[in-house]
């Protein structure tokens, strides 16, 4: 079994920009994400329009990437979203099984 | 336009009795429509909501129960909108719908205007902020016509039976003609910010945000289900109709029952959204409180102009005079990123959806009394 | 008090038929009784989801439609209630509901006493563990109400009207006396237990646990809709007011049909709890059966003298033998973290409610016309 | 298995009119029956999913919404089921029902060997792609079952009444069948992998896959109703089971609302899935349409040689014909992990189930007219 | 774009404790958090009355926190509910987009 | 209170096979695991059976193991699932409290 350093970048925010987050990584970059629904709060949440009747709807998106995509991903999100969504993201290290499959475009 | 000051002035004049300075004949009219209203199961869910959360009490409804109410809701107002349209349609062709239709039309163009209008000039707010809470008035709720339908049903004044097919009509165009001002006046704004910060200007989400809204789920189920009711009841034979009409129809009991539990979370809600009312400030409450009085005086003027009845009238006042709490918001923080949907929400929630369940369906009504309708 | 020996001896004396040492005659009325009830498909659901646990089977029950369920119940029992009290309020005032009022209000505060008492001094189980227990035990579970009610209406023998008011009496006191109990017995240990650890004793969330009771969705939604339903009935006209009771009403298919999912779901988790049998021991098996015939003939016999019909004897049985597993759980768990949830959930869900479901609700109503109710 | 060449033919000769080319009487008969069909809501709702998604609307149901209705369509089949069972066994005793009932196991045998060998000798599929698809099309679709019973008993051919215990039947051998196969024949070859790898063969799931088959969701909620309703019609006075019978029976409002919803979900997945169809390519297409058409046939054919009435044989057809998507695939996955599930489920969903929901059950009905079933 | 080290501390329990454990974090220091609904199986996983009908109730929260208000969490945590409740908790290191706006109050 | 370096196996994948997963986890060596679902994206995502009507089904579960436990889960999980199901693993170091009681059986 082969282990691969690799990066995680998590993303939370409001669930109105997830979806496009998402597919922005993928674009980036990453071979795919894994999104999944939490509760969250910080100082901007009450901005998040999900919170209307019907619940709360933070959205979050991890992507398993090499690093020069993770600045990439974490670059576009700083200066396109940061500014007006809530939202909050981090970058982590980890060692991926198999992980070379998960490299395609990082040349890019 | 120039009935606008008119409908200012007749909108006061029916505020001003519940201030209780005016004639006791008309007070007590309203007054006995309110106790009507008001000690009925539907508003008092809606209070029990908002009581539960200011107390902190437990109760949650999933957000499952609440989004499949809502689909039910819509669903049930387009089926029965489009059986009802094909008797219409069976009776008359369009010779008593296409009037309404302009109206409804005219108002959804009309009403995101004037809320911008108020809100820029007379309450200085900023441009994204002003467009954000247009695009909210000028598009309408559909809980608010199912409240005010069954209103005027149990005051035995039932609405034409055309009014679901307004309710679609009125959907959209306000969202998009306010989106559209705010996007235009704020571009330069944009602009300047882009340059200032050296990055390229951002692509607008405008159009992606209206297609959005025009394919959004209230408007593929009510439109949807609007033409498969239409379609079904010319074609098949009433008795293979009967159980689809029986679970969809408004006078039934899932549907008063379901609406029960959704204005039930609706209470819960905005119950929350109370605790903004003080960072939203005067302004805002008088605009959330005296904006669809004017609206819906403006609906049920023009309603009666085109021919509505007494109920179809006051539904149509209902509707106009209500604010989008689901399709604008994310259309809104989309587009006009800037805007704080504090305001927004807390306007279109916390005052005026609960103003208009509470007092304004049966003002409307009043005042469609008063201009004739019948 | 002096009441306890003889109900021991009543309940005995209805158990010991079970075990078939009977005259003839009492047991094949009960056995009928038991039949009647056993075959229908309430219990019957309930069985399925034991045997799809124990086999594996793939049943699964989104939670979010048991919740939805169980608001839908809770809110159908406060709102029929509600309106039923309000016929009950204006045909006799007061005068036929308060003594049944303080009679299970008097149950509430007596049942958590003999719970904690025998568990602690005759099974020799903890403060903690004796406590928790009884909290569950001295509140009730709106369900075995429901399935009771659904029994005597079956039988021909409706209950009182106000029936649903009584469960909403009794769902509270007994977890707060409980509580209290094991609060105060327990403070001692934990001062020592805090001295030896060096750190300040945590401040109990005593406090907050019977708020977050007293104000939990059970309480609220059936109290509220029983307000609900009390005024809608007497200020809205009946042909309004009848869509909202068709959804509602206890009789109608919605009611059972949705009592029918909720006990499959109940089945399954039961199912589960069933492994737990052997953990929690003899002593806890024998409580969760033996208790709740002493306290269910303590229900019937003074709700007769109380001046309740024969199903209203034999619900108000049910519902104060019925152990609470909605409220109960989480305050106990809150306030007295020492005891272990295992213990007080099999015997509520595993043991008490399968045998009042099974069994209990025939043998309270044999008890109520034993004690001569009509 | 002399029946097959036949089969074929008359089901080619039924599929020919569609493509225009046969006498006007017959196609114009048929194109009724398909008006009659396809213009009502449920195959409209169905269609409405699909347009959503191929324009990217906003529809969205909640899983656990599409979870609860298959609950409830499920249960509803079996507690119907159940209760004209007891009726038919009052009347008749087993006399009716075991022709039927060894018909339709036959059917559930004989399906899942066509279709493997259709798919691995004339498509050249690899085993374990035609042994999984073969499992899907030997096992039935519930929600085919409920559409076609409507249609029926729209077209006011009423199936009999013990319909429900065959699709009960015919759930689990087709997959039985097809795992069998699939997991003998690719057993050589997972051996020769495995030595390759130096890794020791993995013990296969299939006892495990087929145990989850068999007390699986769909037959533990459809024989569990089916008894609980048979047995509650025995021994429970009518006006007890009334309610129960209201929630459950498939002519009632709940049960066509109900299924409006589901297949508005159905359309929106299949919508999705539309997008593989160049993917499976058009061997698989052609299976899709033809294979259903051929096992219909064989199901009206051998249901009307057992005795089975109009409605009875063509709803017969439908179920054999009809291939399932929730019991099937996870089973395959786990025991075929090599086939590819975009095949059999865009076979099974975005081919076969609208086939059928839109032209299959209204030919299934004129064939069943046409073997001469009344 | 600013990367700054910060800690992750994510704990997993049973529902009656968590959302007192999410706010105790923000009066401790952290600036918000992400909660999230998991099926949690542990050695006490049994205490959890959260399983009785109605579904297995354990919730995960996230907060972002600088190291020592990440200390003084696990610290409270560790003393308040280890003995009694089904709980697990952990640290871990994230480089965090514009981190500085999540150290607060970190000289707590 | 006491932090213990551990490592945490996340494994995301189609529903068929994460319980399974999850169970094999306890039997190499596991105290316990905390499972969620997701919503996935990757290359082989569409042979997701879950992902037929009703929704996407992906899960996410995570084990907090030593090392050794750690590497045999993957090792298992890498042989035994990778090649046919949808599926991404990957391994990182937390710090857990009171962590010695999460190395029940780590010298297995
Ligand atoms: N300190 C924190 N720790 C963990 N999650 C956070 C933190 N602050 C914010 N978040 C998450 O990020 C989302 C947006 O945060 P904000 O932009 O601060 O409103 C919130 O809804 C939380 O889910
Ligand atoms: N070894 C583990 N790995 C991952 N999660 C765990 C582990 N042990 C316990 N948990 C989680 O922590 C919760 C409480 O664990 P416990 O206190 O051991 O019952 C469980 O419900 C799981 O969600
Ligand atoms: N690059 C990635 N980053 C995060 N999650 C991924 C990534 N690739 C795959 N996944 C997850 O792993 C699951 C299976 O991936 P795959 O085997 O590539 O189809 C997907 O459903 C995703 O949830
Ligand atoms: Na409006
Ligand atoms: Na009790
Ligand atoms: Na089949």
């Amino acid at each position: 079994m082969q282990l691969y350093p690799l990066k995680i970048v998590t993303v939370v925010g409001e669930s109105v920009i997830m979806e496009d987050i998402a597919e922005r990584g993928v674009e980036l970059g990453a071979t795919g994400y894994t999104m999944s629904e939490v509760i969250g709060h910080g100082s901007r949440s009450a901005r998040n329009v999900g919170s209307t009747a019907g619940g709360a709807k933070t959205l979050k998106v991890e992507f398993v990437v090499p690093t020069d995509v993770a600045t990439t991903i974490l670059d576009e999100i700083s200066h396109e979203y940061f500014e007006h969504y809530a939202i909050i993201a981090w970058l982590s290290d980890v060692s991926v099984m198999r992980g070379e499959q998960y490299t395609r475009k990082s040349g890019g | 336009m120039m009935l606008l000051p008119f409908a200012v002035a007749v909108s006061v004049a029916f505020a001003v009795p519940l201030l209780g300075e005016a004639s006791a004949d008309q007070v007590s009219r309203i007054l006995v429509s309110l106790q009507k209203n008001l000690l009925t199961p539907i508003p008092l869910c809606f209070l029990l909501g908002i009581i539960c959360t200011r107390i902190h009490g437990g109760i949650k409804i999933p957000k499952e129960l609440y989004y499949s109410i809502a689909i039910f809701l819509l669903m049930s107002i387009g089926f029965i909108g489009g059986h009802e349209l094909a008797h219409e349609y069976q009776a008359h062709g369009v010779a008593t719908i296409w009037k309404p239709a302009l109206a409804t039309l005219f108002l959804g163009c009309v009403t995101p205007i004037t809320s911008f209008v108020v809100l820029r000039y007379i309450g200085g707010m900023s441009i994204a902020d002003s467009a954000g809470i247009a695009a909210h008035y000028g598009s309408t709720s559909a809980v608010t016509y199912a409240v005010a339908n069954s209103f005027v049903e149990q005051a035995g004044h039932p609405a034409n039976s055309f009014l679901p097919t307004l309710v679609t009509l009125l959907e959209c165009p306000g969202i998009a003609i306010a989106l559209v001002i705010g996007a235009a006046l704020s571009a330069k704004e944009r602009a300047a910010r882009a340059a200032e910060s050296g990055r390229k200007v951002k692509e607008s989400k405008l159009g992606e945000a209206l297609y959005e809204v025009m394919t959004g789920q209230s408007i593929m189920l009510m439109a949807g289900l609007l033409v498969i009711g239409f379609v079904s009841t010319l074609y098949m034979d009433p008795k293979g109709f009967q159980p689809f009409y029986d679970f969809f129809q408004s006078k039934g009991m899932l549907f008063r029952g379901a609406l029960c539990i959704f204005l039930l979370e609706m209470g819960l809600v905005a119950g929350e959204k109370l605790g903004d009312l003080l960072k939203v400030g005067p302004f805002l409450v008088a605009f959330g409180i005296l904006i669809p009085l004017i609206h819906g005086f403006l609906g049920v003027y023009l309603g009666h102009m085109a021919g509505l009845n007494l109920g179809g009238c006051a539904v149509l006042g209902a509707i106009v005079s209500s604010a989008s709490y689901i399709a604008a918001p994310p259309a809104v923080r989309l587009t006009l990123p800037e805007a704080n949907p504090t305001y927004s929400i807390t306007a279109a929630l916390a005052i005026t959806f609960p103003f208009n369940i509470a007092f304004g369906i049966p003002i409307y009504f009043e005042m469609a009394k008063f201009v004739g309708a019948q």
